[in-house]
Parts: structure tokens; sequence; C-alpha cells
């Protein structure tokens, strides 16, 4: 305001530190440690990396979902509709395989293809017919569901030749091959949302749509893009997750949406926009996962977990709440 | 001369008045809501005549209501901003602790407004969380969610009720032949219609979710507003969850699956703008029937099972891309 | 040219899915294998006693899965985790009586009940792996899919845990042994016959099955149709529809089905725990039972009153408490080695000795149909 | 006379900010006292605690001579008939006009139930004493123009029966001829009694209208003057701690090539057949009535909302501009109107507000290149003289004159050729204001086009080398410096016999319009 605040000036680094640890990531840290101590002591089994590892391949495909929902959220949007395209496309898969005669490479590149094209349709009618998101993913929400089973007629697709199952149920270099898709795509996403052109434009678009417009940032491709690759990642997650459980179910991913976007919110990212991370994302989806097995290794029942977690939700963001009003402000 | 022009003037400013009400009645999503019921009706009965059966229209308006009255609440809540995505787990758990008093020999009326006292209870709550924690609605209701559905099998373990006492199940009674919640529905978007256009409160709602700052120096407490509408939703919920677990004579101790997404798809078909500030329970009413309508319509019109979901995922869209149309060619024709 | 894009891709989702305008019957695509129709029983008996390898084919081979190095447990405590479809209902808290019941005769049993609140294969598969980590003796499962579980399972049988299912099988050579409560093509004939001794033979039915997707489900209703092609040509299928899991929609389906073809439907078959009281009240409460009755698979308490109203004469289930009862029972002989790969019967404390058939199922029996008569012997 | 408002001693701390310290006002009944001071100065934070929005830390507050606690909430000052028009309009778009006036003091039936009869006849009735006679009540305020929208801020405010009436800048969005009915109107409550509470950044407007004036800087109390003892030059010096010589210094820069041409540009129904040249080293002057489809011109030259016909020439070479992509690479940026929705992302930093129109260039491979991002914004803060303590301060915390640099940082950033500038100086100080004209000036020397589009006459006047005039999306009258005189400019702009055969055209299509309808 006034020479009296010309005061030293922080370094671009310790600013990034004070944000992230008043930030939610910091929130998630205290409580992720909390959590892994607790658990550790309570269940010998917890902290092993084999269980852990197995843990990460169980989280593979809620996260591979959390990456795009973290930037859509970050504008401004959501989408619930990934919980569905990632039913529809898994059913593809085995649909086109299956029925319709197609080589699996085939199949699987088809269904990756329709996730995205699925991605595609929510974000036309987003962005050129400016339906609101949550509407629009809303109305896809049943549509994709409905479509997954409308052309699978509720079969299910099996016996997927041996090589298919590498993907989801085997070890590549060690560890899950799943967790290699989603380390690639989380370090990938990160980069790109944190120190690219596009990444930044994102923010914009989520704090002040107009203002970035304006700015000449193409709004309307970005907003193309990110439900798109929406699409996309349920597409590819679909994919794993069929290679995983080797079955195509015209159900599964059902309710996904949700666990999706409460990793995200617990993240840090703003459900208003404009705020978010990936690493903050992450941090969601372990803390989640961790608990849910960490309380389960522990003998705490799935139900009393659900409770646990809704818990945790809410209060990691009441205290980041908290947090900010007090040190933010200085 | 002048007094005759001014005649003149005064005459047709009314006339214009009157025809302009009508215009703005024709164009309003109610309307069009009414229009898509009628004429989809007509298209089912007119394949299969047994739809128009006063039998089968008093059933799509009975299972109808519980939803409407469900996205009364909703509605309100959505026009100020906020969602609450805990509605589906909440009903599961009034239905399970009215049908537990109701067989633990409770008297009646208290297994009845237990549930609608609790609900408020916990929508307050979160109202608390929401108004003045300022958490967002989204964030404390998705926790919600969970805490609900996990403590209450957690309580219960899941066991079904049965063996209730036959006076408890409020909404299969007919009294005058017309189903009980249809009394209800009516009823309560009436009230809630006439509350939400007549009350200084009412209004406010809307002054709330369309401009929070202004509505603050207009002297609105937002807050309180708030915790309004959480309460008052919570009554409506609490309603629905009677309404629900009235209507079978065992009560399952689960929560019944995407009720959230139903009443929440009823308040958006029904015209209540995500964005807040704008849309009405009628329209929210007229939402929940036209959905019971598809459903019920997709059957008798013998769409393959396989697809009945993605024809009602088609139907809805095309209702909210006709609402979206509709505004904006409004605001085109206006803006000229 | 943006609008009319947008308005033939509508047209387009609008076309497709009417095109393909079919009744549902929500079969599956297995053989099925009807069982002898009710006249032809008598013969059959009679063959019985010299034709019985000849009736019953070879007997198969055992076909399931063995841990890899299970610890030895003979007669020590050992820990069960019963891993149901979801928790929450009826049928399944019964199911979880049986099992701990038998555990209490047995004293060196502890069942754990766990599992999700939804019937998703996706989290039975986390509580798999998180149980087989915490260090658990044995499995005892209901699939929600049969082969989307089956990966999990086969790592626990890797990890030396015994793998028993019961209710809804996974592939055989994930688990060692299936508890069946009811061989499908049993079930499908005592369905259809009640049906019929209610409907009479020339009749139209409609099936409310739960979901489109449920394994077992969708394998009744193909025994169902095959049995009654063979034995009832004249009893109609009008049309199958689904319910999921949930009361409500079951209750408006039947609304629907009773609206929609008024007097001529004569009986509804209710395919799942949930869907048999929705169906039942929807009749009773339309009042429409003189001309309409329901016939499914429930649980004796939750259809008592229909039973005792007409509006659901008849129900057919195994009795689950029996089903879990007799799953501690093998799980117990399984780990003591009483069980082993080529046996033919396994002794089930009260239930007495039962058969194994398929190689690796053990057979509880065939179901029971409740009726009024017999109704108020049964509390589960 | 007894002051019916009297404030002492106020002072309000908030974290970090003296936003007040031992601030003293009142005003009498019938009065209008003016408030003045530069952005910052502390006049938004004196506003709100009289109020009610804002609590103040000390001081005391006597209304009609009692001394009373301040005010905890907006509805206790209105109780106390204090009534606000806010800078930013606070309206209800879903809502209608009769509902924005009377939302929070309704008019009730005796059942207490809001009465919408009563509600729409009193809110014809306020509109009436206003001189408003043809806005619709019913009509949704979203559907509105700016001007009627602030006609309905003022009749709500009236409708609280308001015995002091604080304006917030109620000019900043109004064209002359609505300020001049602005001023009938607060003339006319002066009359009734109503104290008048004033703010504004136009000088003239304070000498025509007001009584008495305060001056506030940084946050202090410097003095109180009876307009017709103090100046111009006076009051500056008093604002700004020091005087200013020159508001407009337009320097004299060499005009050369033309750089934009836009010939026949149509846009329904906002740009009608335009036709205007911009060229090196000149500054045209756009001006206008609110609505006259200026703004609506200069974001269809920035590809907002593309042209449908016609042609726009860059350096005499036909281009095709769809998107604001396509005009940023062709060097042309546009300094909008709206500093806060349009101009700026104001929940982001200084550092990445500036580089936000240039990230493609700012970039090494795919990524951001933070330290020349870095360097980019303390080159901005430096040449533009931005207040502020760091590049990573959240620009939402500087005041309206930072802000505006921190736009027209931005752009300058992206180097253009062509630099639109779309009310560069609405609702910032005085000082900050020479700041950004001093700047303007030296950019042309450079050899930049400026078109700036500004609703303050003695700005275009001063500051153009050529004024061009828009009417109802067309361009009605063409200046050269010289010839450009206040009275040439306004009446082109308001065109009195074409402008009045345009209502009757306007009557006879409602007249039609309502035949078909019938």
């Amino acid at each position: 305001m006034s020479t009296r605040e010309a005061q030293r000036e922080p370094s671009e680094w310790s600013l990034t530190l004070r944000e992230f640890f008043l930030g939610q990531e910091g929130v998630l840290v205290v409580f992720l440690v909390i959590a892994v101590v607790v658990l550790a002591f309570t269940s010998q089994n917890f902290l092993t990396s084999k269980n852990l590892l197995n843990q990460a391949r169980l989280m593979t495909e809620v996260g591979l979902l959390a990456l795009p929902m973290t930037y859509i959220i970050i504008t401004g949007g959501i989408d619930l509709s990934v919980g569905s395209i990632f039913g529809f496309s898994a059913v593809m898969l085995g649909w086109l395989w299956q029925e319709q005669g197609f080589p699996l490479e085939v199949a699987i590149v088809a269904s990756i293809v329709i996730g995205t094209l699925a991605g595609l349709f929510n974000a036309l009618f987003i962005v050129y017919v400016r339906v609101p998101p949550i509407i629009m993913t809303l109305a896809t929400l049943a549509l994709y569901r409905g479509l997954a089973y409308g052309v699978s007629q509720a079969r299910s697709a099996r016996g997927y030749p041996e090589w298919f199952f590498r993907f989801g149920q085997e070890d590549t270099f060690g560890i899950p091959t799943q967790i290699w898709f989603f380390i690639v795509a989380s370090i990938i996403t990160w980069i790109v949302l944190a120190r690219t052109p596009f990444g930044r434009g994102l923010y914009a678009i989520g704090n002040n749509v107009t203002g970035a417009r304006f700015s000449g940032i193409p709004v309307d491709r970005y907003l193309l893009v990110i439900y798109t690759f929406s699409g996309f990642m349920a597409g590819l997650a679909g994919f794993l997750f069929t290679s995983r459980v080797s079955t195509t179910r015209a159900d599964s991913g059902t309710g996904m949406e949700l666990d999706v976007i409460a990793a995200v919110v617990l993240g840090g990212t703003s459900i208003m926009g404009g705020r978010g991370t990936i690493p903050g994302t992450i941090l969601g989806l372990v803390l989640i996962q961790l608990l849910k097995n960490g309380l389960s290794l522990s003998g705490v029942k799935g139900d009393a977990t659900i409770v646990v977690i809704g818990s945790v939700l809410i209060l990691s963001i009441l205290i980041n709440n908290f947090l900010q009003r007090r040190f933010a402000q200085a | 001369m002048a007094a005759t022009s001014k005649a003149y003037k005064s005459q047709t400013v009314e006339s214009g008045f009157s025809l302009r009400s009508l215009t703005h009645l024709l164009g309003s999503q109610e309307f069009i809501l009414l229009m898509s019921i009628l004429a989809l009706s007509l298209v089912v009965y007119s394949d299969n005549p047994r739809f128009g059966t006063e039998r089968n229209l008093l059933n799509i308006l009975s299972n109808a209501s519980y939803i409407a009255v469900g996205a009364i609440g909703m509605s309100m809540v959505i026009i100020t901003g906020n969602i609450d995505v805990s509605v589906g787990s909440l009903i599961g758990v009034l239905a399970t602790i009215a049908g537990q008093l109701a067989v633990h020999d409770y008297p009646i009326w208290m297994a009845w407004t237990a549930p609608i006292l609790a609900a408020m209870v916990v929508e307050g709550f979160i109202g608390f969380l929401v108004a003045y924690l300022r958490i967002p609605a989204i964030v404390v209701t998705l926790g919600m969610m969970s805490i609900l559905k996990g403590g209450l099998i957690l309580a219960t373990g899941g066991a079904w009720i049965y063996d209730i006492p036959q006076e408890f199940f409020l909404a299969q009674r007919q009294p005058y032949g017309i189903p009980m919640p249809i009394y209800f529905m009516v009823t309560l978007v009436i009230l809630a219609a006439l509350w939400m256009h007549y009350s200084p409160t009412g209004r406010a709602i809307y002054a709330v979710g369309g401009n929070a700052e202004a509505a603050r120096l207009s002297g609105i407490s937002e807050k309180r507003t708030l915790m309004t509408v959480f309460i008052l939703h919570g009554f409506m919920i609490g309603v629905a969850g009677l309404l629900f677990a009235t209507q079978f004579t065992t009560i399952q101790s689960t929560v019944p699956p995407g009720l959230e997404l139903m009443i929440i798809t009823a308040a958006v078909v029904g015209g209540v703008s995500i964005l807040g500030g704008s849309g009405t329970v009628i329209g929210a009413m007229l939402g929940a029937i036209l959905i019971r309508v598809i459903q019920s319509g997709m059957i008798f019109l013998n769409v393959s099972a396989y697809w009945l979901q993605a024809v009602q995922g088609i139907l809805i869209l095309l209702t909210v891309l006709a609402d979206i149309l509709r505004r904006r060619r409004q605001a085109a024709s206006i803006g000229k | 040219m943006k609008k009319l894009l947008v308005s033939l891709i509508l047209l387009a989702m609008l076309v497709a899915p009417l095109a393909a305008v079919l009744p549902a019957k929500a079969q599956d695509d297995l053989p099925t294998n009807p069982l002898a129709c009710p006249w032809e029983e008598e013969e059959a008996a009679e063959a019985e006693e010299g034709e019985e390898a000849e009736a019953t084919e070879e007997p198969m081979e055992y076909n399931g899965g063995q841990p890899v190095n299970p610890p030895d447990l003979k007669g020590k405590p050992i820990r069960v985790l019963d891993l149901p479809k979801l928790i929450g209902i009826a049928y399944f808290a019964a199911t979880t009586k049986g099992l701990n019941e038998a555990a209490e005769e047995l004293g060196n049993v502890t069942i754990i009940t766990d599992a999700p609140t939804e019937a998703n294969v996706d989290d039975q598969i986390t509580f798999i792996e998180n149980y087989v980590t915490q260090g658990i003796d044995v499995i005892a499962f209901a699939s929600n899919d049969p082969v989307a579980i089956s990966p999990a399972l086969r790592r626990a049988l890797q990890a030396g845990v015994h793998v028993i299912g019961f209710d809804a099988d996974s592939e055989p050579d994930a688990r060692e042994w299936f508890v069946n409560q009811a061989t499908f093509n049993g079930m499908a004939k005592a369905l259809i016959d009640s049906m019929v001794e209610e409907v009479g033979e020339d009749a139209n039915v409609a099936i409310v099955t739960s979901s489109l997707t449920a394994p077992n489900q969708n394998r009744w209703i193909s025994e169902m149709l095959a049995y009654a092609e063979k034995c009832y040509p004249n009893l109609n299928f009008l049309e199958t529809v689904p319910s999921e899991e949930d009361q409500q929609l079951a209750f408006q389906r039947a609304q629907e089905l009773v609206n929609k073809y008024g007097e001529e439907l004569d009986g509804i078959f209710a395919m799942s725990s949930v869907a048999g009281p929705g169906v039942a009240d929807a009749l009773t409460q339309m009042g429409v039972c003189d001309q309409t009755i329901s016939v499914g698979i429930s649980t004796p308490n939750q259809m008592r009153p229909f039973i005792k109203n007409g509006c659901a004469p008849k129900v057919v289930l195994w009795n689950p408490i029996d089903l879990g009862y007799a799953t501690t029972y093998v799980i117990r002989a399984v780990v003591d080695g009483e069980l082993v790969p080529g046996d033919t019967e396994v002794e089930a404390g009260r239930l007495g000795t039962l058969p194994v058939i398929n190689g690796s199922e053990i057979l509880l029996g065939p179901p029971t149909v409740f009726t009024v008569d017999n109704i108020d012997d049964f509390d589960f | 006379m007894q002051p019916i408002l009297e404030l002492t001693n106020i002072s309000k701390r908030f974290p970090g900010v003296q936003a007040l310290q031992n601030v003293r006002f009142d005003v009498l009944p019938g009065e209008v006292h003016a408030l003045i001071g530069e952005n910052g100065a502390g006049k938004s934070t004196l506003i709100k605690i009289i109020s009610g929005v804002y609590k103040p830390d000390e001081g005391t507050l006597r209304l009609d001579g009692q001394e009373r606690p301040p005010f905890s909430n907006p509805r206790e000052a209105q109780a106390a008939g204090i009534a606000t028009i806010y800078q930013e309009l606070s309206l209800y778009p879903e809502l209608s006009a009769a509902e924005n006036i009377f939302m929070g003091h309704a008019p009730r039936t005796r059942f207490g139930a809001v009465d919408w009869g009563r509600m729409r006849r009193e809110a014809r009735e306020l509109l009436a004493s206003l001189e408003i006679h043809d806005l619709d009540v019913n009509r949704k305020i979203g559907t509105l123009s700016v001007g009627n929208r602030q006609r309905i801020e003022i009749a709500k405010a009236l409708s609280l029966n308001a015995r002091i009436l604080v304006m917030d800048e109620p000019t900043a969005a109004l064209t002359e001829a609505d300020v001049e009915q602005l001023f009938r109107i607060v003339r006319l409550l002066q009359e009734r009694g109503v104290a008048i509470i004033y703010i504004s950044h136009r000088l003239q407007e304070i000498f025509t209208l007001a009584d008495r004036v305060t001056v506030l800087r940084d946050g202090e109390y410097v003095a109180t003057r009876r307009v017709t003892e103090t100046s111009e030059p006076e009051l500056i010096s008093m604002m700004v701690g020091r005087t200013v010589d020159d508001l407009f210094p337009k320097l004299p820069a060499e005009i050369g090539e033309p750089l934009l041409e836009v010939r026949d540009l149509w846009r329904r129904p906002y740009t009608l057949g335009v036709n205007l040249t911009v060229r090196a080293g000149e500054i045209v002057g756009l001006a206008g009535l609110i609505g006259s489809g200026r703004s609506e011109l200069a974001q269809t030259i920035f590809g907002i909302m593309p042209a449908q016909s016609g042609q726009i020439l860059i350096e005499g070479k036909p281009v095709r501009i769809r998107h604001p992509g396509d005009a940023m690479r062709l060097g042309i940026a546009y300094v909008p109107e709206e500093r806060g929705s349009q101009g700026l992302i104001r929940q982001m930093t200084i550092r990445q507000n500036i580089s936000l129109a240039v990230l493609r260039a700012l970039t090494r491979g795919p990524f951001i290149d933070r330290q020349g991002e870095k360097s980019l914004a303390e080159r901005m803060i430096d040449t533009l003289n931005i207040r502020a303590y760091s590049t990573n301060q959240i620009v939402n915390k500087l005041s309206g004159g930072n802000q505006q640099k921190v736009v027209v940082g931005k752009w300058l950033a992206s180097q253009p050729r062509i630099l639109i500038m779309d009310e560069p100086t609405r609702g910032i100080d005085v000082g900050a204001k020479a700041e950004v004209h001093r700047l303007m000036s030296q950019l042309a020397q450079q050899g930049m086009a400026i078109l700036m589009i500004s609703s303050e006459m003695p700005e275009i006047l001063g500051m153009s080398d050529r004024v061009v005039v828009m009417r109802e999306g067309r361009v009605v009258g063409e200046f050269s410096r010289e010839e450009a005189t206040q009275e040439k400019v306004a009446t082109a702009m308001m065109s009195v016999e074409n402008g009045a055969s345009d209502a009757a055209e306007l009557a006879v299509d409602g007249v039609q319009t309502g035949a078909k309808g019938r």
C-alpha cells in the first residue's frame, strides 16, 4: 500500500513453502503423517511395501480420473459423468472385442477413443451451447450409463487372453503396471498445470472467465480440451480396470464420480474454481486410500471407515479455512 | 384531447401488461414442462391407452411425490447457490429412524415427527457449517453423505424392519381414493410457492442467491437466510423421508441408491438455475413428475429394459437444453 | 450450422435406442439344463434307482483351486472373513447369522463380517486385498461378479488363505469350494411350478429382476425360460424389467406392469430378496391380488404379510441361515483337511451330510417353497 | 444548523493497513457534502462505516446531535435513514425491477406477506418521481441497460425514505446527459431536506453540485472547505499532497501511416457499418453516450465479438480477427472498460496478471519462464510506477489506480502497435490519472496508434488528436483536435433532432409489435 510496508521481499521458494504449509496441502500432509503413524502402530501389515503397492494399484483408476477433474474444478466446472464414461468405455472394450470380433488391441484403442468422444460430446455442449457443466454432465451421467447397458445388453465380456492382464494385474519393473500410467499422467498433468501457459490459463478461467477471455486466452479451446481429456482418462481408466478385474460390466464405476470429487476437493481444489494443485489432489487420493486400507487392517469395518473419511473431508477443509483466515491475511 | 389520449394510453398499458404476463407464462419453464408432460403422456397414451387409466396416473403422481417434496427444499438450496448431495443418505437414515420407533411401540405420531425433526437437525448442522464456517456446501454434504451412509449400517447392521403396526403406513392411505403422498406434494408445493413468493424471507432466498453482496447491503442477513433455507430443506427432506418410509410394508435399512441425483435432477429439470438466484418449486414438482412420466412411459412404449436409462438420459438432456435455449432466446429478444 | 449439427446428433441419439426396441429377457448365454417336468418326475423317480449314474452323468473332476502352502490350522482357532455381496439387506444378515450359529457350535471359528454398502465388485476386491494383507485365515465370499472377483481370490489362494464361496460363485479355480444353495435349474423349476400352480399354464407372466447385470438372476431366468418352454409352452413371458437393488423401483415397476397389461397379467416373478417385498407391496396396495399375484425369491419374515394376504402366495428360497451354517462347516472341514478334492460329501452339523456336485460345489439341498401353511415355521 | 450526522475521531484498521485514522465528517440536512481523495485514501471505508457495513475501531457517531453506538449492520443504518448507492451496482439480475427497488423492505399486507400489487405501484410512482415513465417495473434487471439499472438503484435508495443518501461515484458509469438528470434528482432531494454525501473523482461535478467538500488523504482527514471558498488546484494539492500542473499532458507526436483501418464493419445490434482509421502516433478519442456501441466496436475489433461483415486492415493489409488471439498476434491490445471483471484476474498476483497476455512468448520450451516472467513484472512495476511491495502481491489488494496500471502493464507487455483503451481513467485518482495520460502521450510519441474510449469530455478533448463520435452503433461525427469543442462533440453525441425522430420510430415499433402480439 505504501512505503512503510516495503518489507523484505520473500524469496520465491520460501513463498511457495509458506503457501504449501498454510494451504490444504499442509493440512493434508499433517493428517497423512498422523494417519500413517497411528495405523502403522495398530497394524504391522500396514507399512509394508507389498501392501502399499497393492493400495496404489487399487487407487489408480480413481486417481486417473481425479487428475482431469482437478483441471475441471479449477476452471469452476465439474464433470459428474466420469463414472459413466468409465463404465461405458470399459463395456465398449469388451463388446467390440467379443461381440464385434475386433482384435483386442483395436478394441482397447477404440474404447479409449470412445471415452474421449464421450468427453468431447460433453465439452461441445458446455462450450458451444453454454450448458452449465453440472447440468450437462448430470444428464450424460444417465445417458452414458444407459448406453453402457444398452449396447452391451448388460452382458459382461470375459475370457481375455493372458497378455491383456499385464496392465492391470501384473508388475512392471517391480511395481504394478498401472501405477506407471498413473505416475506418468500425474507428472505430466502436474507440470502442465504448474508450469505452462495452458495451466496458468486454467487458473485464470476459474478466477475470472471474462478477464481470461479479454486477455486473449482461448477459453473455449481450453475448456474443450479439459472435458475431452477427462473423457480420455476415463477411457484409459476403464481399460486398466477391465484388465485388473478381467471382465466388463455395464455397472462398473457407478458412483465413482463422488469418490473422485471427494479426493480432488480434499486435495484443496476450490469447488468455486481458481485454486488447486495436482500434488494436493494426489495427497487427497492417498489419504483416502490409506485411511480405507489402514483402518480396515486395524480391524475397523468398512461402514465405520466411510464415516471417518466423511469426517476427515469436512474437518480438513474446516481447518484449512481457519488457517487461511488466520494467517493468509498477513 | 389530452384527457382522452391519457385514458387511451393507460388502457394500452393495461392490456399490454396482461399480454405480457401471458407471454411470460407461455415462455416459462413451468409451461414448457407442463407441455412436455402432456405431450409425452399423449404419445404414450396413443400407443397404449392403458397409460391413461386413473390408477396409472395416480401411481405416477404418487411415486413422484416424495421426489417432488424433496425437490422443494433442494430448489431453495440450489437457488441460494448451494447444493446438497447428502439427501439420499439422509432419507435412508430417516426411514430407519421412523421404522425403528414404530416397531418399538412408540406412539405413531412420534414415529412420524421424529424423522422430520432429525432431518431439520442434520440440515441445520449442514447449514451452520455452510453459513457460519463458510465450507462449500458440496464439501459438507459430500462428507455428510459418507457419514450418514456408514453410520446407518454401523448402527443397524443392515437389518430390515418388518412387523410394523398398520397405522404407521401414512403414505399407503388413500383418502377419497387419492393416495396420501399426492396431498402432501400438492399442499407443500403450494405452501412453499406462496411462501417463496410472498414472504420477505422467501424473497431473501432469491436475493442471496442472485447477489449475496447486494443482499448484505440491503440488510438481509445471508447467514440467517441460509440457516432458514437449510432448516426448511431439512423439514422437506424429513417429510420426503416420512413418505418414503411409510410407503412400504418393510423398511430397508439402507440408502436408496441414486436418490440424491434424482432429487437434484428434478429441481434442475424444473428450471432451478444451478448458478443461483432463479427457479420455482412448482417447476421442481413438474420436474419430478416429468421424470416419473418418462420412466413409466418407457415401460408402456416397450422400450427395451436395456435402453431405459439411455432414453431417460436423452429426454432429461433435451428438457434441460430446451430450458437453456428458451432463456437464451428470451435474453436475446429483450436485448433488442 | 452448429445448431444443425447439434440437432442431428440429438436425433441420432434418439433414434438409435428406439430402433433397438426389443423385449428384454435378461438371460445369459450359458447353456441351460432344464429339469424334468412334474409329470415326468415319477417316471424319473422310478428310473432313478437303476440309472442314477446315467441320469447325473459322469461325476465331474474336482475343478477348484488350492491355497499355496496354507498354514496347518487343524483344530486350531481360525478367523474367517464373511464377505457377502453387500451389507444392509435382510438376506445377507441371515447368512451371517447362519455362519455365526455354526461358529458357536464349533467353538473355534471367529466370523468377521465386512462388505460394501452397495453391491459393488470393485469394493469387494478392496476388502479382499485388505484382509489378505491383514492376515485372515479363510475368506467366505458371495461375489458381485464371478469374473471380476477371481483375480483377487487367486491372489488370496496364493497367499495361503482358504477361499470358500457361498451364494454367488467366482470362477471355479479361484476358490476351493462353493456352497451352492440350490441348483439354478432346481430354483427355476420351483419358481415356474409354483407360478403354474397359482395361475395355470395358459398365463401371461412378467419378471422383475434385480440388476440386469446380476449373474445369478440372469442364470435363473435362462433356466426358467428353458424349463417353461419344455414343460409349459403356453406360459407367455411378457417382459423382464430391472429394479436394481431398490425396493422403491421394484414397487414402481410392478405398478407399471399391472397398469400396462391390466387383467392380462397373471403373475410377476420377483427375482431378488429386495424385489420380492417391493412387488408384493405394490400388488397389495393396488388391490389387484385377485388378478395378479407374485411368486418370488425372498425371505419369510419380510414376505409373511404378503403370503398371508395372498398377493405372494408362494415364495421360493433356500434357507439362508442354513446356507451360512453349512458354509462354516465346510470351512472347518477344509481347514482340518477333512474335505479334500475328490470327496463326494461333507458333514454339516444339524444339516447332516451334504453332497458334492459339479466337481467342487456342495449342494445345500432343494429350495423350500414357503406357503401360508408353513410360513410360520420360519423366522429369518 | 445542527448536523444530521456527525462522526468524530473515527479510526479503522484492517490487517496490515490503517484505513482510517482520526477522521471526522459531518453533514447538514439539505446539504450536498462531497467527499474526495485519491483511491485508497479511505473514502470507501468511511462510507461503509456510515452505512453500517464496517464497524469502526474507535470514534463517536452522532445522529441529530444524539450520540449513539456505531451501526453494527446495514439494517441499523437503514433504520436510521441512511441509504447508500454503491459504485458497483448491487442488484439482482434475475429479479424484477420493482423487487430490486424494494428488496429487504417490501410493502407488506396485513398478514405480513409481500404485497406485490402495492410494490409494483409504488415502484412506478418512485420512478415517476424521477421522471422515468417508460421503464417496466416487471422487467428482469438482467435485461435492462446500465443506465436504467442505475436509476433503479436510485429509486431503491429513495424507497427507503432516506434522510441521508450516500452516493459513491454515481456518475462513474453515466454519460453527460444522464449526469444532468442525476443532478436534477439530487437537487430535488436536497430541497426535500435530504442530506447527501457525494463521492466523485470529477472535481467539476463537485463545484457544480456540492455545498461543502471534505478531503481525505492516506486515511487521514485533511480539510473541509465550502466550495465557494476553494479552487480546483487547491483541492487537488490537498488530495495528492502536491500540485499537479497539467492534467492532460498530450505531447506532440509525429503522425504516420494508418495502422488500423476499419471499413464498413458490422456486428449487430451494436456495430452498424463503422468506418474508422487510427494512424501511428495518433490518439483517436472515441466519444459517445453509454450504449452508443463504443466498447462493442472495440470488442469487435479485438475479436471478442467477431465481426459479421466488413473489413479490418492492419497496416493496409486486410486481416481476419475471429478471437482475441488473432488480434493479439496482429499487435492489437485492448485495455477494457471493466477493470475488475474484464481487465484483471483479481485473485492472482501482479506477476501473473502482467504476464497473462504474453505467456506464450514467455516460455522456455513448453514451460513458463518464471525468471523472465518475474523480471517482466518488475520492469512494468518500475515503468508504470505501480505501488506494490512485491510482484507476488495479489492484485485485489492494490488500489484502483494501481490495478489499472497493472492492466495497462499487461497490455504494454504484449508490445502492441495498436492500443485500444476503454475508459482508461475511470474511477482512479487524480495522480494516477495524470500518470496514465502521460504514459499514453509517450506511447503515441513512440509511434503507437491509440484508440481511446472515454466518457469524460475533458479527457477526450485534452488527449485526442482526433475525436470520433458514435451514436447508436454508427459513427456520426469526426473532429480534429483544433475543431473539437465540448459543444460540437456533445451535440454529435446526443444529436437532439435525430434523437427525437429515433424515439418516435421506436414508439411506432412498439405499437406494431403490440399489434402483432395481439
